[in-house]
């Protein structure tokens, strides 16, 4: 389904509120006024796996208890490794929700559960890897039988042409990469996600552009690193809600995946409840960011934290404690009715500092999801929303841009203006290039799967 | 326009990262005479140093640095018929690549653009590479230095697998080994005998550039 | 000087501002409208000691700078192993100084630098171990003069017989501690510290009970974990506060010690700027007042963090960001004129769930100090403050209490009245008897020290 | 009231915390002829396992828990000149201590209580305590085990400095060694070579329990 009009506008859109709320897994009710803290966290290497996780789980229910979270929601990212073997998986996944329903039940915790299948295909093989997308979607059958109340993945197609293009600032090639090669990747996985979810009536989450917006924020940096321009990493941030949108345009549901910055882009479009990350999950990654994604988050997550041991505790029931606290002091805004004045600070805290958080601001959203909603095709959205979002740059006088940064948004915008003018054309013919200079690109395979 | 202000104009559009406007001087300062030696060392090792001042100076973004030494050896493959064979001088040759089981491979690539641009002779072996694939490298392509990258606490075993390969194969003490990605320290280098350790790209090109000089 | 009148009422008392704000270090200010990170750390013991310390200090710098702080503290709490050697505490002081400015003049950052010295004393050695005693006073002198800005400890005198009395519940035994035994020691030490920093001119900041009340904090644990009672815990730091003050009462200035809680009494009381920690100091210990502790504060802190590799960087730098937006956020509301919007949410997150963040409550803490400010000694006001602290809890009735809470409240009552009858009398003939049953208690060295 | 009655009252008084209460109605049973084995058994036996009964259901603090172990060790003590010099019955002997360099005691002291309440007979070495102490004590008094508690990072270490001088005196394998504080992990527990790790009190008071048992 395309979705054609806006959910909300910039006034009424705050965290804890969707409206398309859900209620799901053990009593959890997502987006219906409550904040709910989304804990992820990343086992030891070296030890074995299936500790890891009753550790992990029991440490962070236990802390649950301790502290009065009263409801919650942890994420299973599998790994690489882990997605080798489905036994190992089907049994961490039983494991861990069969944990999870003795603790809700002794103490009357709402927890939600979360898995997130790793992308494992290699796009340089014929087919994109078949063999490997056969295998996800089994993974996503055997979480979903096995306790699961909510399927996610962040997903790679495109990835190859992007790698390619960000570090050369090649804004044909990112257009190609987020705008067309991975639409059609997105389309099929997504089906099968979602008719998977339904068959067993549970929740198809979202998928996260983490492979492009996260990368190009990773990369950009802190305020004076000069890799890219962080200009350039927030037009990717726009195209990548482009990307996303069509999870939910095939059936997606939400809970959106926390660390895809460019739910807030989806949830003035769909209504859907999304799942964010800020400043807690500096532990990850460092971003310009921390403060201003709260805004509208309706799951507060932190990342990945390694289950190490600090003085206060394993990495995971730490990062649950802050967690704990940034979804307290939301919901109590909301309880208090004031949710829109610590909207209001989070959003001004971060936004004119850098274009990556202006990008996310709810106002700066709104216009340019009138954009999105307002074209015809994935592609011409995906540039039409990139111009808008110079437009809105280059008009914001009080946004801080060092030089580097005006050189380029000209540049970007010259060059924008020009695919637009007849996107489809200047793509199929830059991708002709691309093939042969881009490793492992294989542009025919995305057209015909 | 003279072949001096031709070759100037060369410089000029590297410095712009202007791709077309390079290409097009390119033809005419060879129409007006100019020896190939003479646009590399007048315009593009020029133009690249203002480039890379510009970077250090925080001007100019290390992708642009990166498009600049593109356009540097697009204008180097226009040369190469004019250089009737003769082999482009580079400081020192680097076999570089990402170990087993890790995908991630936007910083060596990153690695890998720099060292060129700092004139080295770069093979890249790609991402997920394994042992087996270093020492083969590393006997055909004989190079200086061995780098390797990783960013998963899992795959940054492999990294000492790559050396005990290298040890075992006899190739160990012919070329140095430097190691960098976001899981690893200068401490795990050193813990598993790498001679360098980069923590970002313009460290590790500075390793590699101190030991082809003391060669 | 006692103090004798309180310089805030619930009403006005907020974080970032203090009647007797600071100015020190580069260009630093603290308390006058705007809340500052102060941020702690802990050298991996296995690596050299300065090399650590080089390195933690460039990577906070360089993530103040990514991230745009312009503000912010450092602190360097002396570990046991440190103090050993005077030469290493010198130079290490000498070279984090360097850096700061450095790093400050270059990118025009304003940092405040404060050196906590560890109590090394061996409290069952003739006179307190005058010996150490007279090295702490050297390492305060040598931090003075190569580049400390602040001077603080978290001083332990009382704590033999606290120990032996808190796991048992000794409420006399408590009393005896930090109200008389450790009111002769403070008095001495901070006369000490104080002229020490007004010779250097630099600022004599403040002393922890946390050897007490933050031992208690950590005893008592998790919402349900029954070790001791939180009301217990929550007295003791009242009582702490009655100890603490004594720095102030010597010419202690501030900021306050972030790890004493009781610095929003002694900042109701004092006027003066002060540090806290709450959710972020997870990462060393857990607790149940994460955000209520915010909402006085004017420099906001972690608590310490080990230097290890994390995905995002190392821990410090990790937790400096996440303070880094939580000071923004309060900075924000500040700017906007809406502090004391966010400042009663903070407190409503807590002040209810459990007893140590209710006696953390600005307007319970108001009673109190009223009761502290108006006793006419230490040993007095400790035990009548601890008195109107069960009362306030005993007529809140929507405070959660369990049935055991409720049993000990009642016992403390009658307990604590019964040493209010004739305090001096009924600590002295305690002392004579805990003397011989608690190790290390040497009585007569406090007395005439 | 009756002798029985007077029982009863002797662990009331234990379960209500009231040592003052307790002590006189040991010395009223005694006069009305209740033994010191009657007193141990019925009154306090009794009395603690209904407190430990009560912490368990979370009714009780720890804190209380220790209060009546030690109402109990002072009843005992009132009947120990008529114990006619017979010992009580212990179900085991731990040497215990805070490892050297380390000041932080409270857990340790916890543990050591808590093993008393449970019958054993407990050597408290303290706090700060080197290796030869630890040897010196196992030598004299012979223990079933041996605790260690640390809590800081920098004293970890000496855990296992204690472990290897046992072994150098030849003394290890006569004794179970348990560690533990919030330093250490069971990981780090196995690694040193000690035979059990408590994460805490009650976790260790369970292991000692069952070493004892296997005996
Ligand atoms: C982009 C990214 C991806 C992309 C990779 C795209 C690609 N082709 O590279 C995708 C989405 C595919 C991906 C997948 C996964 N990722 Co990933 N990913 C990242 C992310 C966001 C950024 C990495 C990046 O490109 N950085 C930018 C470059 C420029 O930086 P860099 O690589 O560090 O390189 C610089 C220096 O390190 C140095 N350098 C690098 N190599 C070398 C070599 C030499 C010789 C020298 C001198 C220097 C040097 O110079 C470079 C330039 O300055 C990081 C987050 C993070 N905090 O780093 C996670 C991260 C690395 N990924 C992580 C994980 C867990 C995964 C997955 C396992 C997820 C999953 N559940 O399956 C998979 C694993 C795939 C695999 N088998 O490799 C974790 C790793 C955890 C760990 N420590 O083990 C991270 C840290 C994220 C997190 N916080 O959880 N990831
Ligand atoms: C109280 C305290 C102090 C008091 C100690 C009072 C005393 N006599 O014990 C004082 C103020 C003196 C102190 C001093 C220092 N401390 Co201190 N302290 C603490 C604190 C707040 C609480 C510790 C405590 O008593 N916990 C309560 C008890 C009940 O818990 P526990 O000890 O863990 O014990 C339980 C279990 O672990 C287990 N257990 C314990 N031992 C054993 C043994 C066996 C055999 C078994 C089976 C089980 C077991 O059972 C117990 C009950 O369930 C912790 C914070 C924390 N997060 O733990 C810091 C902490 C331990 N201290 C710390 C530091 C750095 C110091 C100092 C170095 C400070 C300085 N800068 O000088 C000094 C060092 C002094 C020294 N040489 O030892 C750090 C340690 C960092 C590290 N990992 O190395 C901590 C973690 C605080 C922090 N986050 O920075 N400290
Ligand atoms: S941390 Fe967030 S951004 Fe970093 S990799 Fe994982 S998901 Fe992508
Ligand atoms: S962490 Fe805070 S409380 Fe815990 S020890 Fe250090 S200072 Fe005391
Ligand atoms: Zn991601
Ligand atoms: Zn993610
Ligand atoms: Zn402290």
């Amino acid at each position: 389904m395309k979705f054609s009009r806006l959910e909300y506008t910039p006034k009424d859109i705050v965290f804890g509120f969707s409206k398309k709320f859900l209620r799901y897994g053990i009593d959890l009710e997502v987006g219906n006024g409550l904040v709910v803290p989304e804990i992820k966290y990343f086992p030891r290497v070296e030890k074995n796996v299936m500790e890891e996780y009753k550790h992990i789980t029991e440490q962070l229910l236990k802390r649950a208890v301790a502290l009065g979270t009263e409801s919650l929601q942890l994420e299973t990212e599998l790994t690489y490794l882990e997605m080798e073997d489905k036994k190992l998986v089907a049994e961490l996944i039983n494991l861990q929700k069969s944990m999870i329903e003795r603790y809700a039940k002794e103490h009357g915790l709402h927890v939600g559960y979360r898995v997130t299948v790793a992308d494992i295909r290699d796009f340089g093989k014929p087919r994109h890897d078949e063999e490997s997308f056969n295998k996800m979607m089994e993974i996503f059958e055997l979480a979903s039988s096995n306790g699961a109340d909510v399927l996610s993945i962040e997903s790679e197609g495109g990835k190859e042409l992007f790698n390619y293009s960000i570090i050369r600032q090649d804004l044909t090639g990112i257009v190609s990469s987020l705008g067309y090669l991975a639409t059609f990747d997105m389309k099929r996985l997504w089906k099968n996600i979602v008719s998977i979810a339904k068959n067993k009536s549970i929740l198809a989450g979202g998928d996260s552009a983490c492979a492009f917006a996260n990368t190009a924020m990773k990369i950009a940096g802190g305020l004076k690193d000069n890799m890219i321009p962080h200009s350039l990493a927030s037009i990717v941030r726009v195209m990548s809600a482009c990307r996303s949108l069509i999870a939910f345009e095939e059936g997606a549901t939400g809970p959106g995946k926390d660390c895809a910055y460019e739910n807030v882009y989806l949830k003035v479009i769909t209504g859907c409840p999304m799942s964010m990350e800020g400043k807690s999950s500096a532990v990850a990654h460092s971003s310009l960011v921390g403060n201003i994604i709260a805004a509208t988050c309706d799951l507060w997550s932190n990342e990945q934290v390694e289950n190490i041991k600090l003085f206060g505790g394993y990495g995971p029931e730490v990062f649950l404690e802050i967690l704990h606290y940034d979804t307290k002091l939301m919901n109590m805004a909301i309880a208090g009715g004031q949710q829109y004045c610590l909207r209001d600070l989070m959003i001004k805290s971060d936004k004119l500092l850098n274009p990556q958080a202006f990008v996310l601001s709810p106002d700066i959203v709104y216009e340019i999801s009138k954009v999105i909603v307002g074209e015809k095709d994935e592609l011409s959205r995906t540039v039409a929303s990139a111009i808008k979002a110079i437009e809105l740059m280059s008009n914001e006088e009080k946004l801080n841009l060092s030089k580097g940064e005006k050189r380029f948004i000209e540049m970007a915008k010259r060059k924008l203006e020009e695919i637009y003018s007849s996107p489809s054309q200047k793509v199929e013919k830059a991708l002709e290039q691309y093939v042969g200079k881009v490793e492992k690109l294989r542009v025919k395979d995305y057209l015909e799967a | 326009m003279s072949k001096e202000e031709l070759l100037d104009a060369i410089r000029d559009s590297i410095v712009n990262l202007d791709f077309d406007k390079s290409k097009e001087y390119t033809l005419k300062a060879l129409e007006a005479g100019a020896t190939p030696q003479e646009i590399i060392l007048k315009s593009i090792a020029q133009g690249m140093e203002i480039v890379g001042k510009k970077f250090e100076e925080s001007e100019y973004f290390l992708s642009e640095l990166i498009v600049a030494g593109e356009i540097g050896k697009e204008i180097t493959k226009i040369l190469e018929p004019y250089l009737k064979g003769a082999e482009m001088k580079k400081v020192g040759k680097v076999v570089i690549g990402t170990v087993r089981g890790d995908l991630h491979d936007i910083g060596k690539n990153i690695v890998a653009m720099m060292l060129e641009a700092a004139e080295f002779k770069v093979i890249d072996l790609g991402a997920d590479v394994p042992p087996e694939k270093f020492v083969e490298a590393v006997k055909n392509e004989n190079p200086d230095i061995v780098g390797m990258s990783a960013l998963l606490t899992v795959t940054m075993v492999e990294m000492k697998n790559v050396i005990d390969a290298l040890k075992e194969a006899g190739l160990r003490e012919k070329v140095k080994v430097i190691i960098g990605g976001a899981a690893v320290t200068e401490d795990y280098a050193k813990s598993i005998g790498a001679d360098g350790y980069g923590a970002n790209a313009v460290e590790g090109v500075r390793v590699c550039k101190q030991w082809v000089k003391q060669k």
